[in-house]
């Protein structure tokens, strides 16, 4: 049975765990551990329910709706002004599952945060239900509540559980890095804000209720000219958050910065939300924009693909190099999105799930290694795989994921947007193709440098990976696998939606 | 030239003749008494204008009352009698600012057309229409002009009173 | 079982690869027996299919065109459609043939060559991986499953070369060998892509149809052939791509049998053999093959002349037969391609399997560190050399029938002709060579020949089995035989059936080619047997091509220079400008100045309240000048 | 002028209860010796609370008197507000004043006067009257800020705030004077009026008077270039003050203007928009520039908050029905958020004597529930979700932009984020920097409770603002009969 | 006719204005230039009789009854009486402890 309840309760519940949390005393870290663990359980069933339960080809634009009048009829605001408005289509629905996968595996990983593990899960429930929240609300002033919401805790998360790195020629203090993740997001959310309004002044429809703005839209509600000129607030505003070059730098040093769970969770899932917004407020709303903008956002997403794989192939800090690489494979959604070609979009999407669970996957693995070795350069390492098999097995699968291995779900989203690429630019295509070979050679370089060869005697004392970190692991493993050799259920899901999609064709 | 402009232009003079004293006068002490002479001036205007009441309260209350409290705090707060500097170092700069400011006002007031200029009667207030509705309608904000004497009597005592440690 | 049916193949090694990785551990014997159990009965499916497909064959006539069948994988509806289906025809028939067949010769001579390895059961594991991928390659009926199967048995090639990775050099080839051919994959996925767009499918018969239609624009056609035939050459190590294959010798003995001699290298001559007529639909594409084919032997016979490793002779040899594999293409007889496939994938094994027993013996694998084995292993020695001398294409052994078609269809070009002639005694010596020096004259280690040994019967049965094929494996040119074997019109039909190939001998090649071979046996005999040190001479008096050869061109050093100055230079260059452009300067400066902007305006607070007067003021002044300047 | 007065005094009651209240606490300290005087705030907040009570009998119900003073929702918000915010400086005033303030009753009587002054400018619909009850406010405020009394920082405050106070207060009466001459009359109805049918032949003097006025309410309001007083006299205030400076004096400051612009100025919006535009933007901009560089939390929140001004200045400039509903439900969400972070700044400096913000460092750790709170208030006036500042600023913004002035809503939205900065500043502080020294502080039961209660008020604000939009838009529906 | 109405006649409502206009930036100058605070009241109050002079001005020449202005004139000078006597207090306060009452010496809170 479908019901918005079921998103609400995705958005709630992490909330109400929150809450919870407060109200359980600092002295007893276990019933924390148990309550975050156990919300991450259930979420992670809603959003695995939520996902099965979307019927393919229902004929309702959106499924599990559900709308509730927050206000209405009050100044500027006319019917249905700002209401909570829940719902997800083909598109919504792998983000919802997404989010429940990456949370749940996040909070077994962090299974063995000891400091003021408290305030930490508080700060983590409060960014899960900003995620959810962003993908599940059809309201524009929720969907931006929810999107602000997911970048409120990250200061305090990295600031006080991160670490700094230090490098030879320069060094990232947690402090600075968490400062700039913050700054940059919300200073990317200003554009996002001012288009906010200017759509709304525009529409003159006195709500935020997306789906009537889209309808709006889809009648030339919005003047081309218009929608040439707030666009691009969307799109960069967006964009900064799924990593667009040339305001990217956040990411490495951020996702460098963060403790294990909150870099799954931040490039998992909210590096997302940038994609899933220019979906939603850009493409949706403003399809003549989309149109006029794609061949920019479509440059800007090829020099991400190959700059962050450039970058990547630089890096001797394991988390440096996993996060360019996430860089990179944002690259590839942002292209993917900017085809405008049901198969290109359909690849985005697919590449922001992919994505999703494999550099979750990633960081983790460069979580457990760190917590032990305390050092992420990855030529202090070598033959871990004699000393920790398990543990390079599984990054081993993150890694040919990442570059593109078939088989496993980053070849499927990486296909998809290929073939759509080509349709359109074809050059940019091959670049796109190129990219995925130098992933490879810098995956393998890691490898080669710090699994394999002889083994370094200082790393005798390595234990492989617990069973929490195991159980997170594998979860992950599990969807890159489904999704590499099984993608029928989210394509069936993606394709159906993007078809519909005003400015896809 | 008749006897009420000769009139006017006198006390007009007088006026001014006192604030300039009152801004430029080295001595404080006359200073004061220079305000006082503006002050006496503005009570002129007053007459000038039929409002025999008000020039009364004027010549009363600020003429009297506040110079005298004015002469007290500069007694109080002499140091010593070094000659100090009467002026700030801004001065030029306050010059050029305040007389913008009055070249602005006089071009406002002198060129804007007031409802009052139709008239040619002035219209004398009787006190008994005064204080009725003084008492009445305005009795309001003869309250709260009471309470802001009682806030500042009671500030000025919180704040002057000598503690003990002083 | 018939033809459609033949997608169960990959699915039993692939089976017992996952049961393996899940459970291998726990197995009796960490479960090697359920890996070879699933193989043999693989190789057991195939014969009712190849039956099957010559019923078929005998009915339908030489036009029979192969059996396809196949299911939806995903779909973005009316746009992309991706299905997942085999397609069985002649050439797959070869390959199922020879890939089940070596795979279980392998299998079953690792399970003592491989005894007591620490990754023992993994080893099993990831050969029944390879086995699945490299069947679902040749079974696939369109490119995507073929680019899937590709990259999944480069994976396996990867995680096998580098199966001993606490050697620094394993890791390091293994690493080579997957990026490699990567670089060839990638023109590969284009070429896929770019035929996709022209014709809206994967299916390979379909788009050589649609090409034959003249439907693709020419430029698309000439742009993908070329990309296609990049992949090829990276996964049969072509020039310029040959530089893993060498490398690859890291991995245990029999993975190069089976992926780096008879299967696995071998995919890129069976990619183009299929997409054969595509090739010629483009001008200049089979002179591409052709050239590439030639260079490449050329150069791996030369640097096989100089090589001291035994694994390493083998594998430049396997390049040098790649090599005259291509050129068969490049002149358009597949046919013959696909019969020196078929032997090489046989007396390659041999060989390789053969050093292996050799090197299971004695862990030497350098030649001058060998020699005088012959008493010591008789079994490894007589096939060694059986395989050693089909190489090199001595009459009557298998690879003297291939080669011998090969020239053939070389003869109506004569300049290819002559330099493929010269390549042979090349061959023939440095076989020669290597099998002189590691079994006869005298033992240059005695402690490693002390405790030499004969190979245990798991390692020799293989040995004896392939040996035999050797010999015989050849003859089925001969029409007679094929018909005996139940094949209609010889085996020529069978290895292409577009175009029904009988066997032609022309007494003239054969003996002008023997001559050859003799000639370069005999120097060898001479140089290496009868006269021990000649070679230093040699090698003294052809010093400056000696160190060209041994060095190997200097292609694996300019390519070294050009990774780690070139490229990483490019990557620090890239990386230094983000962390100090793009972020220090871009980010932080807008920060920065802003905080700056702060610090200018924050001193309008004098603390004088004089200025605070004036600047209220100087408020009211500009509101009224700006009022005025607007109303006035 | 209304024909017939109405002098209906009950409409009054509110304010005279204060004005007993006010009494009563003088008596107590005065003449009731064995009067324990730290019982006094409490007596006070009570007695506010019941005024509060009295004043609601008036919700939705419209009257005047004499035409002065007008009873209606407008009114009566800003009544509860005003008595309201009054309780919370009261409250958290109780524990500093013991320690370090002499004559507590005049110190809470004063608050209580200063109330009525505010309640007036919201209330009157006169110049006169408007004119008083402000100088009752500003001298109230007079007096607390220089308070200390044997604190310089506090006596030179003082200081600047009054003798600056007197003169912007002149420079506001010349231009009541000019706006009176050119109308004819000080009825805000009457000058609307006049206003409207141009009879007042519409030139300079009255520009000339709007600029004044705009400098003198300005001064209240602080906004740039008026606005200099402020940081100096937030950081010489005592700290309650401070929060009472910037809770009440600037709301009653945009109460004045609202019942002002909108009820006078209104025909010649066309004349003052841009001023107070211009004004707006560059009180938005310095504010939130000037405060990236402040050590001290006091002139940070001093600078944030002329910030703060120049948002709802913008809301005075694209004046209509919405913006002011915007204005008052952010001024609403702001000054409860300020009194959350004052309690939590206030209850910190009890505990250590500091007010540097680098003194909060390890605050998390000694204080968690301050921390949490201020941190709470702060994210807030960054206009986080979650808390009053993210829905009251959309809120404002947007309406702003409705009425046309995309641009200062553009201004408005970056300058925000700027400010985003100082606040985490703050907040590093008090999470990740190591604490000066080691030990949980025992903060007492009763600030913990209001500290709580506030921050509760703008969790409140921030998830379902519903009521409190309405009330505001209910409240300035009487702005534009 | 009685005098007051000569006046009328003989002497426009400008000149008061202007009279006023004059009386006031002289203040403001004080405000502005002068260094000690008592100096500094002093001339506000100059202003606040400057602001009352308009007022009464526009009182006698507005229409009759509109006496508003007499009125304001009156509450100005309750107030500045009030205003100096706060102000003096003030001073004291910091002439205590400062021994001084020059505004330019009182810097201590800036930036």
């Amino acid at each position: 049975m479908q019901t918005g309840y079921i998103l609400l309760a995705t958005i709630a519940v992490p909330l109400l765990a929150a809450v919870a949390l407060v109200l359980v005393p600092s002295r007893y870290p276990n019933v924390v551990r148990m309550i975050a663990v156990g919300t991450g359980f259930v979420l992670f069933g809603l959003s695995l329910y939520a996902f099965f339960a979307y019927q393919v080809s229902s004929g309702k634009d959106f499924q599990f709706e559900l709308q509730w009048v927050w206000i209405e009829n009050v100044g500027f605001l006319g019917d249905n002004g700002i209401t909570l408005h829940l719902g997800i289509d083909g598109i919504g629905a792998p983000m919802v599952l997404l989010t429940g996968i990456v949370t749940f595996a996040g909070t077994l990983i962090s299974n063995k945060i000891e400091y003021r593990n408290k305030d930490y899960f508080i700060l983590l429930m409060l960014l899960v239900a900003g995620v959810f929240g962003v993908f599940c609300s059809l309201d524009m002033f929720f969907w931006f509540f929810f999107y602000e919401l997911a970048v409120l805790p990250m200061y305090l998360l990295i600031g006080v559980w991160g670490s700094s790195s230090v490098f030879p020629t320069f060094s990232r203090t947690k402090e600075y890095s968490a400062l700039k993740l913050t700054l940059v997001l919300v200073g990317a959310s200003v554009p996002i804000f001012i288009g906010i309004f200017a759509t709304f002044v525009e529409s003159g429809l006195g709500t935020f209720d997306l789906p009537t703005l889209w309808a709006y839209a889809e009648q030339g509600g919005f003047d081309p000219n218009f929608q040439k000129i707030i666009f691009p607030l969307f799109m960069i505003g967006c964009g900064v958050l799924a990593g667009l070059w040339p305001f990217h730098t956040w990411s490495p040093d951020g996702h460098v910065a963060a403790p294990t769970a909150v870099s799954m969770l931040h490039a998992g899932v909210l590096m997302k939300l940038g994609a899933f917004g220019i979906i939603r407020l850009g493409m949706q709303l403003m399809p003549e924009g989309a149109e006029f903008w794609m061949p920019a956002l479509i440059t800007l997403g090829t020099i991400n693909v190959i700059y962050g794989a450039i970058s990547a192939m630089a890096q001797t800090d394991f988390k440096y190099m996993v996060g360019y690489s996430s860089v990179s494979h944002m690259g590839y959604v942002l292209m993917g999105l900017a085809t405008l070609n049901p198969i290109g979009v359909n690849g985005a999407v697919l590449q922001m799930f992919s994505h999703g669970v494999m550099t979750a996957l990633m960081f983790a693995m460069v979580g457990v290694l760190y917590d032990q070795a305390h050092t992420r350069e990855m030529s202090l390492f070598g033959g871990l795989s004699q000393r920790m098999p398990r543990f390079a097995a599984f990054f081993a699968v993150a890694g040919l994921a990442s570059l593109g291995l078939p088989g496993l779900s980053g070849f499927v989203a990486e296909f998809n947007v290929f073939v759509g690429t080509f349709q359109t630019y074809p050059a940019l295509g091959a670049l796109g193709v190129l990219g995925a070979a130098i992933t490879a050679v810098y995956i393998l370089r890691m490898f080669a440098v710090a699994f394999f060869g002889p083994a370094n005697p200082r790393w005798d004392g390595l234990k492989d990976m617990s069973r929490f970190e195991l159980a997170g692991g594998a979860l992950l493993i599990a969807f890159i696998l489904l999704m590499g050799v099984f993608p029928s259920p989210f394509v069936d899901r993606i394709a159906e939606t993007v078809l519909r999609l005003p400015s896809v064709s | 030239m008749t006897v009420a402009q000769v009139m006017f232009y006198l006390i007009a003079a007088l006026a001014v003749g006192g604030a300039l004293g009152v801004v430029l006068s080295r001595n404080t002490v006359y200073a004061a008494l220079f305000l006082i002479l503006s002050l006496l001036a503005v009570a002129g205007v007053y007459i000038l204008l039929a409002q025999e009441f008000l020039a009364l309260v004027q010549v009363l209350i600020y003429a009297g009352a506040v110079t005298v409290l004015l002469l007290f705090a500069l007694m109080l707060t002499r140091v010593g009698d070094l000659p100090e500097t009467m002026v700030g170092a801004q001065w030029p700069l306050a010059a050029a600012a305040s007389s913008l400011l009055g070249g602005l006002l006089i071009a406002a007031v002198a060129t804007s057309d007031w409802p009052g200029d139709a008239q040619s009667q002035i219209t004398r207030v009787p006190f008994e229409a005064l204080g009725d509705a003084l008492y009445r309608q305005w009795a309001v904000p003869f309250e709260i002009a009471s309470l802001v004497l009682l806030v500042a009597l009671v500030g000025a005592i919180v704040l002057a009173r000598e503690e003990e440690g002083e | 079982m018939g033809m459609t049916d033949a997608w169960l193949l990959p699915l039993l090694p692939a089976g017992a690869f996952v049961v393996l990785l899940l459970f291998g551990p726990y197995l009796p014997r960490k479960g090697d027996w359920i890996a070879i159990g699933a193989m043999a009965a693989t190789f057991g499916l195939v014969f009712p299919i190849i039956f099957d497909f010559t019923d078929e064959l005998s009915r339908h006539g030489a036009e029979f065109a192969g059996v396809a069948n196949s299911t939806q994988w995903l779909e973005v509806p009316g746009y992309l459609e991706l299905r997942l289906g085999v397609h069985v025809d002649a050439i797959t028939i070869v390959m199922l043939a020879v890939v089940t067949f070596v795979s279980l010769m392998v299998q079953v001579y690792s399970l003592a060559y491989m005894k007591g390895d620490s990754r023992y059961g993994w080893f099993y594991a990831v050969l029944s991986l390879f086995t699945a991928s490299m069947l679902a390659l040749v079974l696939a009926d369109n490119f995507l499953l073929l680019y899937f199967a590709w990259e999944l048995v480069g994976l396996c090639s990867y995680l096998l070369i580098g199966h001993y990775s606490h050697l620094r050099s394993a890791a390091e080839a293994s690493k080579k060998a997957f990026i490699t051919t990567r670089l060839g994959d990638v023109g590969l996925l284009i070429a896929i892509i770019l035929l996709w767009r022209d014709t809206g499918t994967f299916n390979i018969q379909e788009i050589i149809a649609a090409a034959q239609a003249g439907t693709i624009r020419t430029e698309v056609l000439t742009a993908s052939v070329v990309l296609l035939f990049l992949g090829a050459m990276g996964k049969s190590a072509q020039f310029p791509f040959h530089v893993w294959l060498p490398d690859a010798m890291e991995g245990p003995t029999p993975v190069s049998a089976l992926i780096h001699a008879a299967t696995m290298v071998v995919a890129g001559v069976y990619l183009v053999a299929r997409t054969l007529p595509l090739f010629a639909l483009v001008e200049g594409g089979q002179e591409l093959v052709l050239a590439v084919g030639l260079l490449t032997t050329f150069m791996s016979a030369g640097m096989g002349l100089v090589m001291t490793d035994i694994k390493r002779v083998i594998a430049y040899s396997t390049i040098n037969s790649l090599g005259l594999m291509f050129v068969a293409l490049g002149v358009g007889a597949p046919g013959a391609a696909m019969l020196y496939l078929f032997t090489h994938a046989f007396f390659k094994a041999l060989l390789f399997l053969g050093a292996g027993s050799v090197i299971h013996a004695t862990d030497r694998q350098e030649v001058d560190q060998l020699g005088g084995l012959w008493s010591k292993m008789p079994i490894t020695g007589v096939t060694f050399a059986v395989g050693a001398l089909s190489m090199a294409g001595l009459p009557f052994l298998s690879g003297f029938w291939a080669k011998d078609e090969i020239l053939h269809a070389l003869l109506d070009n004569r300049g290819v002709f002559a330099l493929t002639l010269l390549t042979l005694p090349v061959t023939a010596f440095y076989m020669t060579r290597v099998f002189v020096l590691t079994f006869l004259g005298e033992p240059k280690d005695p402690e490693a020949h002390a405790h030499a040994h004969e190979s245990p019967l798991t390692m020799w049965v293989p040995l004896a089995l392939l040996a035999g094929l050797t010999f015989v494996s050849g003859l089925i040119v001969f029409d007679q035989v094929g018909r005996a074997l139940g094949f209609p019109g010889g085996i020529g039909e069978i290895i292409y059936a577009h175009e029904p190939e009988i066997f032609h001998f022309s007494v003239g090649n054969a003996i002008g080619s023997s001559l050859l071979v003799l000639l370069g046996l005999a120097l060898a005999w001479y140089i290496y047997m009868l006269r021990p040190g000649t070679s230093a001479v040699a090698v003294r008096t052809f010093r400056p091509v000696y160190t060209l050869l041994v060095n190997k061109f200097y292609i694996d050093a300019v390519y070294q220079a050009i990774v780690d100055n070139v490229v990483l230079g490019v990557a620090r260059m890239v990386a230094w400008f983000d962390r100090n452009v793009v972020n220090d300067t871009g980010v932080d400066g807008a920060g920065y100045t802003t905080k700056f902007a702060g610090y200018l305006l924050k001193y309008q607070q004098t603390g004088r309240l004089p200025n605070y007067a004036l600047g209220i003021v100087v408020g009211v002044i500009a509101l009224a000048l700006v009022a005025f300047s607007i109303k006035g | 002028m209304p024909s017939e007065l109405n002098l209906d005094y009950s409409l009054l009651t509110p304010e005279f209860c204060l004005a007993g209240l006010a009494a009563l606490i003088l008596a107590l300290d005065l003449f009731v010796p064995q009067f324990k005087r730290e019982y006094l705030p409490y007596v006070t907040a009570v007695g506010l609370l019941a005024i509060i009570g009295i004043s609601l009998g008036w919700v939705n119900k419209e009257s005047q008197f004499a035409g002065i003073l007008y009873i209606d929702n407008y009114t009566s918000f800003f009544r509860v507000f005003f008595i309201a915010t009054t309780i919370g400086v009261v409250l958290m005033s109780a524990q500093f004043v013991q320690d370090r303030l002499r004559n507590p009753g005049e110190y809470y009587a004063l608050l209580v006067l200063s109330t009525i002054g505010a309640i007036y400018m919201a209330a009157s619909r006169e110049l006169l009257t408007a004119y008083i009850s402000l100088e009752l406010l500003s001298f109230s405020l007079y007096i607390l800020v220089s308070f200390a009394k044997f604190d310089e920082r506090s006596n030179e405050g003082g200081m600047k705030y009054m003798l600056l106070g007197a003169f912007s207060s002149a420079l506001f009466l010349y231009g009541l004077s000019l706006i009176y001459g050119s109308a004819g009359s000080t009825f805000y109805v009457d000058i609307s009026a006049s206003f409207a049918n141009g009879t007042s032949g519409f030139d300079l003097g009255v520009l000339m008077g709007l600029a004044l006025v705009l400098a003198g309410l300005g001064f209240k309001v602080a906004a740039v270039p008026f606005h200099m007083w402020t940081p100096d006299a937030y950081e010489g205030a005592p700290l309650p003050i401070t929060a009472y400076l910037s809770a009440t004096s600037k709301a009653a400051g945009f109460a004045l203007l609202l019942r002002l612009f909108s009820g006078a100025f209104m025909p010649i919006a066309d004349d003052w928009q841009w001023m107070i535009a211009g004004l707006a933007a560059i009180t938005i901009v310095l504010g939130n520039l000037v405060a990236l560089q402040q050590h001290n939390i006091k002139r940070l929140l001093a600078y944030s908050s002329i910030g703060q001004v120049g948002y709802m200045l913008m809301a005075i400039a694209a004046l209509s029905h919405d913006t002011a509903s915007a204005l008052l439900l952010h001024m609403s969400g702001y000054v409860i958020t300020n009194l959350a972070a004052f309690t939590c700044i206030i209850a910190w400096y009890n505990l250590t004597e500091k007010e540097e913000i680098e003194d909060f460092r390890g605050m998390a750790e000694r204080a968690p529930l301050l921390a949490a709170g201020l941190a709470a208030a702060l994210f807030s006036l960054s206009g986080m979700p979650l808390f009053a500042g993210f829905f009251t600023k959309f809120i404002l913004f947007q309406a702003v932009a409705s009425e046309g002035f995309l641009w200062l809503a553009i201004i408005a939205v970056v300058m925000s984020f700027v400010s985003l900065y100082y606040y985490l500043m703050v907040i590093k502080e008090m999470y990740i920097s190591e604490p000066a020294e080691e030990g949980r502080l025992s903060v007492p039961l009763l600030v913990n409770g209001l500290a709580v209660l506030l921050v509760a008020g703008v969790f409140y604000v921030g998830i379902y603002p519903r009521h409190l939009f309405e009330a505001a838009q209910e409240a300035t529906k009487f702005l534009f009969v | 006719m009685d005098g007051a109405s000569a006046v009328a006649q003989q002497i426009p409502l400008e000149h008061f204005l202007v009279l006023s206009a004059i009386l006031f930036s002289i203040g403001v100058y004080g405000v502005l230039s002068r260094r000690n605070a008592v100096l500094i009241i002093m001339s506000v109050e100059l202003m606040l009789n400057a602001a009352s002079i308009n007022m009464v001005a526009f009182a006698a020449y507005a229409s009759p009854g509109a006496f508003i202005g007499i009125i304001f004139a009156i509450f100005i000078i309750t107030i500045a009486a009030a205003e100096v006597g706060l102000a003096l207090a003030i001073v004291l306060r910091v002439f205590r402890n400062r021994q001084t009452a020059n505004v330019d010496e009182l810097d201590t809170l800036r930036w």
